[in-house]
Parts: C-alpha cells; structure tokens; sequence
C-alpha cells in the first residue's frame, strides 16, 4: 500500500513564477547605478561617497520610521527606498550639506510615497519630487558647484572667474562661454549633480537592465531621441545636449520608474517623447537651465491620462459589420 | 496689439500665472469636482463660458460707470451682483434656447457664483489696468488654465483616489498633498514665455 | 438639543473650525498665508465680516424672502466687504497691499455666506454674533498659525522678526504655492488626528454651509449625467 | 495566414525532463475508484452494483443527457462498493470500486464499431467514452455532432506548451499514424476540408513524423508553434493556425473551427479500429521529487499515491501535487484520489518548490500587460477588482481572460492575478444578472 499524504498545500495554478520580483528588480537598479557612482567617487572624490551613502541610509530609516509610525508592515527589504536614497544623490551637487539631502529624503520617502499608501501608490517619482522640491527651497545651495582639476579645462577656466556658481556646462553654454568637448561631456569630466556627469557609465548601467529585461527600452530611446532631434531642430549640438545635465539619468533611471510611468509600451513612448519635448523647452526657454526633472514629473502627473489613452483592447474578432470592410 | 503679446497674455494666464496652482483661485472645485475626469471638465468648460461673459460685462461698468462717477469703490458689490445675475440668465438662456448644453453644463452654473475664480479675474482685470481686449483674453486664458489644472488633477486623483492612504491623511488632506506636487511641476515653467516672447 | 450661548462660540474655534474641519474658505487661506501678519490680517478682516454679517441677516431674516435670499446676503456681505477694503485703504495701506484681490473676494468666501445659510437665517441675533466672532477667531487662529509655520519654515521668521534665519537656510519653497497646499493638508491630517477622525464625516460634505452643497456632492456622485 | 499581430505570451522553462521517453503500461492495480463525473455536463449513474462481476470496457456509467459521456470499466473484477467520496475535483461525488482480478479480460461489447453514416459516428464518438483529454474534457461526443459541412478547420492540439509534460509529444511519435487516421475519419464524417495540426517548435522530432506520414496530403498541414506558452490555449491555437479569433462567449464553432487535443483524436480512433472504449490515460509523472520520473499509460480510477509508488515513490515529503502542468493544473489536497480521464500529468513538489510566495504591493512594472495573450491590462483589473468597481472591471474586459496564468507567472510582486480574476468574473456576471 502506498504512503498517504493527506496534508498537501493547496494553492491556485500557476505553481511555478518568473525569477524577477521586485527586491531582484530594485538590486539590478542598483547594480546598474554603481559605475555612474564610481565615475563620480573618481571625479569629486570621498564626498560623493558619502553623500550617497548618507541619502540611502535617511531613505531607509524614513521609510523604517514611518512605516512603524503607521504600525504597517516593513519594507525596507524590498530595497525601493535604497534606490530613491542613490537617486536622490544623484540628483544632488556634491557639496550640498548632509541635512538638505536628508530634508529631500523626508520629502521623497515620506511625503511622496508614503502618505500616499507607500510602495506602488505614489503618482510621482519620490526621487524627483525630492530633488525639485530641495533645488526651488534652496535655490542657492542647490546650484554649488563642486570644481576640481580633474574636470574639463572649460570647467576651470570659469573656476577662476567665479568659484561656485553657474559651473555646469548648460550654465556655460546658458552664459554663452567655452563648454567642454564632447568627449569630456561623454566621459563625465565635468561637474554637475553627483551622479549625472557621466553619460558612458549612466548608459552602460542602462545596457544592463535592458539585458536583464529590467527596463523597457521604450521610454529612455524616446526620451533621448526627442532631445536629440529637437536639439538639431533648435540648432544645438545634440551629443552636448544628450550628456549635459540630468537627459542621461532622468531618461535612464528615473524616467523609467515603473509606477510612475505608463504601463503599455505605446503609453511609454509617449511619455519618453513628452519628457524629451518638456526637457527642451525648459532648457531652451525657460528661467532654469535644467528641466530634466520637471519634465518628468509633469509627465508622472500626465501618466494617468495616457494610461487611459493607450489602455489595450482584448483580443477579440473584429464586430459584426466591421468585418465587412 | 501683436500676435506675441495676445499669445503671451493668454499663455502666461495658463501656465505660469495659472490660477488654481499659483494663485490659488476656484481651489473649492478643483478638490470637490476633480474626483471624475467627465465633471472636471464639464465644470472647467462652465468656467470658461462665465469667466469670458463675466468679463466682457464688468468691464464696461467698471470702465464706463462706475470709474467716471466716482464710485469705483461699489466694484465688489457691483462685480458680485452682476456676476450672479449673469449665472442666472446664462442658465434660463441655456435651458430655452441650447438645451443640450444646458443638460451638460447646467449643473456646474449654481456652483460657479461663488466661485472665486470668476470675481478674482474680473477684480483682477480692472487692478492690472488690463483694456478690453487683454481683459478678454485674460479671462479666456485663466479660464482654459483652470481646465488645465482640473484635467491634469483628475488624472493624478484617478490614479490616487482609492489609495490605501495613512488614517489621518483619508479624504481632503491627501487631496492637497497631491495639489501640491502637481502644482510644483508648474514651477518649472517660470519664465519660459518672458523668454519665448521676448516680454 | 439647544448649544449654550459659550458652545456657540467655542463651536467654531475647533469642532467645527470653518477651514481645517468644514474645509471652507481655502482659497484665500492658502494664498495669503505666507507671513503671519498677513494672515492674521485677513483673520480679523473674515472676522469683522462675519460678525458683521452674521448680525444684519440675523436681524433682517423676517424681511427678507425665501426664494431671493442667496442674492440678499451677498449684497449684505460684499457691503461689509467694501467697507472693510475702505478701512484698510485708509489705515493699513501696506497690508492691503499685500492681500491685494483676497479682500474683495472675502464675499465669495463661502464661510460667510455659508454661515450665513447654515446659522445666522436661522438664529437670534446674539447667537449669530457668537456664531460670527466663534467662526472668526477659529478662522483667524488657522490663518495665523498656519501664515506662521510657513513663514518661520520659508523665511526663517515668524512676523518679522528673525528665528532660525542667518543660522538655517529657510526652506523656501514653504511661502510658494506647493508650501500652501503641503501644510494645509498636513493641518487638516493633525485634526484629524486630534478629533481621532471624527470629522471626517464632516469633510464627506465638504461644503456643508456652500449654498451649492446639495449639487456639489450631486456633482461628485453623478457626474454629468442628469 | 498574414497574422496582423502576434499574441503574447510567456517564456517558460520547458523542464521536460521525461521528452523521449517511452510510455510504460502500468500495472492493473488492487482496487480502483473509478468516479461518475469526469467530464462536462451531467455525472453519470452508476450501472452496476457491489458484487457485480466486470470486465474491461463494459460500460459501467451512463447518463441520458445531451453533453456526457459514458464510463467503461477500467479492469475486470468486482464491483466492491458504489460510494460516495470527494474526487480530485474537491467535489463528493459517486465512485464505483472495483476489486481487480488481474486477468484484465475484455468485455464482450469490445468490437470495432459499424459505422455507415454521420449518425453511426458520433454515436461512435460518445460510445468510445473520450472527452477533450487536454484538460477540458468536454465530451467528444457532444464536440463533434455538429451539422456537417459547416466547419472549415479540425486543429489539432499537439502544443504541449506546459512544463514538464511531455506525454503527447509520446503519444504523437508512438502513434503517428493512428492520429492521422483519426484525423481523417473525422474529416470524412463531419466534411471537414482543411486539419491544421499545431505543434509547438521544441519537438521538431514529432512535426517530422507527422510530415513523414503526410506526405503528399494537402488538406492536412503540420504548422510549427512558437515556444511561448500558452500556445495550446484554445483561443490562441485557433488563431496561430487558422487566423481567426474566438474569444469570450464564443464557441471554436463560431468560427468555423473545432479543437481536438492529439490525445482525444488517438483514442478515439482506437475505438473506432478495436472497440476499446477510453479505459486508461497516458500520464507524465514528474516534478522534483519522483525518484523515477515517466510516461505511463495507467488504468482510470487508479488512485494516484499508487501512480507515484510504481514510478518509484518520492525522494521526500511532497509539500504540493499538481495534476496537469504547473501552469494550469490543480494541485490537490491528498493524493489518495482517483485518476480521472483528463488527467495528463502528476507532478509533485518538495517545500523548497511550493512554498508560499509573499505577495507584495504591484509597482505597475507592465510584466503582466506585455505577457497577457488576450491583450488584458492585468494591473488594472487587480487594481480594479480591489476597489470592487465593477464599472472598471468591464471597461478592462475582464471577462476575456481565459485564465493561462501568465500575467501571476511574470509578476514580481507575485500577485495571484488569474486567481483574483476568477473572482471579479463572477463579480461582473453577478453584477449583470440583476
């Protein structure tokens, strides 16, 4: 007689799931972010470092605190808030005091996510509105420009003149001086917010979660490519215009944020192509040289909307009449 | 008055001047009817309708009655009753002559007398010494920004409306965090059309 | 059940604080609250024409008709209203600077016209006042402690006078318009918290005194179907 | 075909680790149970009583109703008891007991069937017992009486497209040619112009034989399957093959089409060659615990814990059994049930496998909208299905899924999303029916 087993777990098919969840996804985002902060511990040395480190462990401990406040489950351990806190300081000048980044952690993890139901419920990107809200709060210390002379000589040429500000190389460009070469650009050696500099390592971090499927390219190939076409459209050079400022890390890492972007892939080259439009206009026009991010979020708040424009349809046979055609 | 100067006016009244995000007019409809995209814009269209007539009646009294007799200062008891007279008649006009669009705008017109959209731009028109013409495309342009924002809102309240939000952020107090991010997305336009229209 | 002539008045300082619990009047509280001076300012402004107000159509409710009361107190109110933006003209010319359209707009406020609705058609003439001054004081402390918070956050100061500024960097988004929003909705999330949710049911019928309530909340049920 | 669009799907580990292998005639067990509903539609009644003498294909269960199918005898010996006892299907049902004698002899009703007209054959159909064996099991019987002439397309289904599983790719290279013969009858009988048999692209060996036998046949053509599941779904084979497009409240009929798995169209066809009525299933037994994992050919009834000891027995405690493929199947609470005719596989499972999966808050990544075969937005009806708003579940068509599964294998938030749907489908019929 066979042995009976009267005790099996009953559980609804599939019985089997993908790899992916979403801790693996938020490690990938990470991996991918680390030649971005390498590049950037070569260029501005310890600092970034440690205000990296510093902007994950206040992400962290906000999202702790807050979920306990709320007596809600823990989840740090699905590793989202880590990836806020390295975005936020990327998105941030080196120099910038450790107490500001930690005001646009609060800002990010608690009042973005959080009070919005946490994880998934949030309708804009925590990173970014962190980082807005810090750059139109403290317009001054948000605009400090770490210089050193591993940067372009363009760069340093301006040091001279005027040691902290207007130092990036759309402020040059905005103040119509020498910008570095496009090499320069590419590589990172310039100054600017900690993580953005390097356009080669943000694209090989990039090329990573592409392979691992983490990321569609949908969203940073439009992004990119209306930038680089509305910049030859505006008579820029499109190769400054793609590396300079936050175009590689927004298209990249923030753009692509899955709650906070559209779900279809139709829905996602809009979105690219809305952020890439917006980016330009802001850069080309408006009162700030950088519109990265407020191109993003206005594209979070017009998420919504395209979702419903772009919702899929079932799969069914054409109705009776329509076939006739 | 140039083409750059009607766009600029009209522009600015929506994006950078807008009035719900950076003035903070008519904020009672944009929190109690953007919870559904269909009455967000039916209300922003009522809006726009009164916010136009409002004007192109308040600012002939103001300009040739109220200004040359010397009685300026009966602007807001004056603004006010016209205002609420025009919602009435625009109401009966609908109801006999359009009834279509009476059906679908007829109930936002009640609403809208006291809303302080209307009154603000009329009061604001005369402050900044607008003449007719920019009065009207003031008017038309904070008009078409208030629709701006409740459409842009609806969307963000539909994705965020039956969130699993902390207990004492339930109801109106998670509205205005919502309002208050979207509104900064509005900051990063400042300038933009001073650059655009060379103003 | 009858409220004494002291729960009348207290009533609307916090139980039924006009703008954090009734959410009324936001638009002018949001958009003058970036120094404290100002929202004190607009505070007792509210406050006198609310008072004010609340008096005359307490007293004038036998003589003034059902169907066309509406038109009626708003002429009562913008009335008052005038007389305060007079006032201020003549005395206090800065700070009607600074409030600029928000004083002629106090007669679309509809915490006014909503007590007015709600109380003061209803109500003897000292129960009204009470009811006025209550509302006012309740309106006026928000105004004002809200004015303060984002001041003393933007700017570093609270009336003026230096806090923190010169030692921290003012946040100064706080006295811009997603500052406003941000801490009034922390505000009303703090009474909520306070009265323990109690009234939230109130905020289910936002408008509670808006003459437009019954269709507003119409409005937000139906859509536009009717 | 000129398909306008591809339909999505998911990339699922194949893990066939029984490909190849021959199918092993298990032997007659001591007892079986042989259950009275195995199919769609009316439970049979039993048609013997305990002491009853029975031999192998006597009819043992019949039922009047339109949409059923009879049930043979498994084994020849006698009938224990007629009980009441719960079936794989978590239902009580009756199930007749029959205690084997082993001589597994024939019954005399066993002779090739007399069939001179459309009647005689799907009276054929019924009598030979078989219902849809690719886990439907809709009665053959009823699927084929339709009126003749009126379809264009047999498909066959020899996808396969769950894991695991590799029992049809057997039986379509055991009997290559039985199928086909199968195939042809069907075709003669219902005049069925054109067969299109779908198979999918990781068994190259079976679209070979199946070329090998045809050669020369244009009215039955072998069409190669992506290796995507769930490429044997109804609705997606219909349209791989044929191009058109059933979908939710439709029949494959609406569209001039009917489906038969590869399986049904074998035994049917022994039937109609030998009289032998559908009596035992062809079983693949795998999963990461079975000592010897196998194709087995095992009488019906058969209680599956002795399915499990003939291949060997477990390396260790099962934590779950699955009966069908992971993706699909229905794991069941014990194994001391009976197998039925539908039943293709036994899977078992250790706890590492079934653990319970801890579900976290969706981040919209789009997994599921990219992987939904029918073009659903998975994310929005979850949502939707959460907020009870009936409303939305319509506007996002709930009611096309057809419940493969893909949407819950891709999540990484590891939503039971197909299991949710299940539910706001019968929310929205309730909805609809007030």
């Amino acid at each position: 007689m066979a042995e009976r087993h009267t005790d099996l777990i009953v559980a609804s098919a599939p019985h089997v799931c993908a790899p992916a969840n979403t801790a693996s996804i938020m490690r990938d985002v990470l991996i991918a972010l680390i030649p971005a902060l390498a590049v950037s511990v070569y260029v501005f040395g310890i600092r970034a470092l440690i205000l990296a480190v510093s902007c994950v462990i206040f992400c962290v401990f906000f999202e702790w605190l807050v979920r306990k406040i709320m007596k809600r489950d823990n989840t740090i351990g699905d590793l989202s808030a880590a990836v806020t806190g390295l975005i936020l300081a990327f998105n941030l000048p080196v120099g910038l005091p450790i107490w500001m980044a930690a005001v646009g952690c609060l800002i990010a993890i608690v009042v973005v996510k959080q009070l919005f139901g946490g994880l998934g419920q949030n309708f804009a990107n925590p990173a970014i509105v962190g980082r807005i809200a810090l750059f139109i709060g403290f317009a001054s210390p948000m605009a400090t420009w770490v210089i050193n002379s591993k940067m372009s000589p363009a760069i340093m040429a301006v040091a001279e003149v005027d040691a902290v500000t207007g130092a990036t190389p759309l402020g040059l460009l905005a103040a119509g001086q020498q910008v570095p070469s496009n090499l320069e650009m590419f590589l990172g050696l310039i100054s600017g917010s900690m993580g953005e500099i390097s356009a080669a390592a943000l694209i090989l971090g990039g090329i990573y979660l592409i392979v691992r499927k983490v990321i569609s390219p949908a969203i940073p190939v439009s992004f990119l490519a209306t930038v680089a076409v509305l910049s030859l459209v505006f008579g820029l050079d499109p190769i400054f215009q793609l590396c300079a400022g936050g175009v590689m890390l927004g298209a990249i890492f923030m753009a692509t944020d899955y709650v906070t972007s559209p779900i279809t892939t139709s829905g996602r080259i809009i979105f690219g192509i809305g952020c890439g439009l917006f980016t330009m206009l802001i850069r080309v026009y408006a009162s700030y040289p950088e519109g990265v991010s407020f191109a993003i979020l206005l594209m979070n708040i017009l998420t919504p909307h395209i979702d419903r424009l772009t919702r899929h349809k079932a799969f069914k046979p054409a109705p009776e009449g329509g076939a006739a055609k | 008055m140039s083409a750059a100067a009607v766009f600029y006016i009209v522009l600015s009244a929506i994006i950078t001047n807008n009035y719900v995000l950076s003035k903070f007019l008519g904020i009672c409809p944009f929190l109690g009817v953007s919870k559904k995209l269909n009455s967000a814009m039916g209300m922003s269209i009522a809006v726009i309708f009164v916010m136009v007539i409002a004007t192109a009646v308040t600012w002939p009294i103001q300009t040739y009655l109220l200004t040359p007799n010397g009685i300026g200062y009966m602007q807001t008891i004056i603004f006010i009753l016209v205002i609420a007279a025009l919602v009435q008649m625009i109401e009966i006009f609908l109801k006999k002559y359009i009834p279509a669009l009476h059906k679908s705008l007829g109930i936002y017109l009640p609403l809208i007398t006291t809303n302080c959209a209307i009154l603000g731009v009329c009061v604001l028109n005369i402050d900044n010494g607008y003449g007719f013409l920019q009065s009207m495309l003031n008017s038309f342009g904070s008009g078409v920004g208030f629709l701006l924002a409740m459409f842009l809102f609806a969307g963000v309240r539909s994705k965020i409306e039956t969130n699993d939000y902390p207990e004492a952020f339930k109801g109106v107090a998670s509205t205005l965090i919502a309002a208050s991010i979207t509104s900064l997305c509005f900051l990063g336009f400042s300038g933009m059309l001073e650059n655009i229209f060379g103003m | 059940m009858k409220k004494t002539k002291l729960q009348i008045l207290t009533n609307g300082i916090i139980r039924e604080n006009p703008v954090l619990v009734l959410v009324l009047g936001t638009c002018p509280t949001l958009a003058i609250s970036t120094q404290a001076i100002n929202g004190l300012g607009m505070g007792v402004s509210v406050l006198v024409v609310l008072t004010c107000s609340n008096i005359m159509i307490s007293a004038l409710k036998r003589i003034i008709p059902d169907t066309v009361r509406i038109p009626c107190y708003i002429v009562v109110i913008a009335s008052f209203v005038t007389m305060v933006q007079l006032a201020l003209k003549a005395y206090l010319p800065s700070l009607d600077k600074a409030l600029g359209v928000y004083i002629p707009l106090i007669v679309v406020n509809c915490i006014i016209l909503g007590r007015a609705e709600a109380f003061a058609g209803k109500n003897s003439v000292i129960d009204s006042a009470l009811d006025g001054i209550g509302m006012g004081i309740g309106y006026t402390l928000t105004a004002t402690v809200m004015a303060c918070i984002r001041e003393l956050l933007g700017s570093g100061t609270i009336f003026g006078h230096a806090v923190t500024a010169g030692t921290i960097t003012p946040f100064t988004i706080m006295v811009m318009a997603p500052g406003g929003f941000f801490i009034f909705g922390c505000l009303i999330a703090l009474v909520n918290k306070l009265t323990k949710g109690k009234v939230k049911e109130k905020q289910q019928n936002k408008c509670l005194g808006c003459p437009g309530a019954a269709l507003c909340s119409h409005v937000q049920e139906g859509g536009a179907e009717e | 075909m000129g398909l306008t669009k591809r339909l999505s799907g998911v990339h699922v580990d194949h893990r066939k680790n029984t490909a190849g292998m021959p199918i092993i005639p298990m032997p007659v067990p001591e007892k079986v149970y042989i259950p009275m509903s195995m199919h769609i539609g009316a439970p049979c009644k039993p048609l013997v009583k305990a002491g009853d003498t029975v031999k192998v294909g006597q009819l043992i269960g019949d039922t009047d109703a339109r949409i059923g199918a009879p049930i043979h005898s498994s084994v020849s010996g006698t009938v224990e008891a007629v009980i009441q006892g719960m079936t794989q299907l978590g239902k009580t049902d009756t199930s007749i007991v029959i205690k084997t004698d082993g001589k597994q002899e024939l019954a005399d009703t066993v002779v090739p069937p007399e069939i001179n007209s459309f009647e005689d054959f799907i009276k054929a159909a019924r009598d030979s017992g078989v219902v849809g064996l690719g886990g439907a099991s809709f009665p053959m019987g009823a699927k084929l009486n339709i009126k003749p002439g009126t379809v264009d397309y047999l498909v066959i289904n020899g996808a396969e497209c769950e894991p695991y599983i590799t029992v049809d790719h057997a039986v379509m290279l055991t009997y290559t040619r039985d199928i086909v013969d199968g195939i042809k009858a069907i075709m003669k009988w219902l005049q069925i112009p054109n067969t299109i048999i779908g198979i999918e692209g990781n068994k190259p060996d079976a679209i070979k034989a199946f070329n090998d036998v045809l050669a020369g046949d244009a009215s039955i053509k072998v069409h190669e399957l992506r290796q995507i599941y769930p490429q044997g779904a109804e609705r997606v084979i219909i349209y791989e093959c044929t191009g058109r497009k059933v979908s939710y409240g439709m029949l494959p009929l609406n569209a001039g089409c009917i489906v038969a798995n590869v399986s049904s169209v074998l035994k049917l066809q022994h039937y109609l060659k030998t009289g032998l009525p559908l009596v035992s299933k062809y079983i693949t037994v795998d999963g990461n615990i079975v000592v010897h994992p196998q194709n087995v050919e095992v009488p019906v009834g058969t209680m599956i814990s002795d399915v499990i000891e003939f291949c060997g027995g477990l390396k260790e405690e099962p934590k779950k059994i699955v009966l069908g493929g992971p993706m699909m199947g229905r794991a069941i609470p014990r194994d001391d049930l009976a197998v039925m005719k539908a039943n293709s596989a036994i899977l078992c499972f250790n706890g590492a496998f079934a653990g319970q999966r801890k579900e976290t808050a969706c981040i919209s990544c789009g997994r599921c909208v990219a992987a939904c075969p029918m073009g659903l937005m998975p994310a929005k009806i979850s949502r939707a299905f959460r907020d009870k708003d009936v409303e939305m579940l319509k506007e996002y068509e709930v009611l096309y899924c057809m419940d493969c599964g893909s949407c819950a294998y891709v999540c990484p938030a590891r939503k039971p999303l197909n299991f949710e749907f299940r539910q706001a489908k019968a929310m929205v019929m309730e909805a609809s029916k007030k």
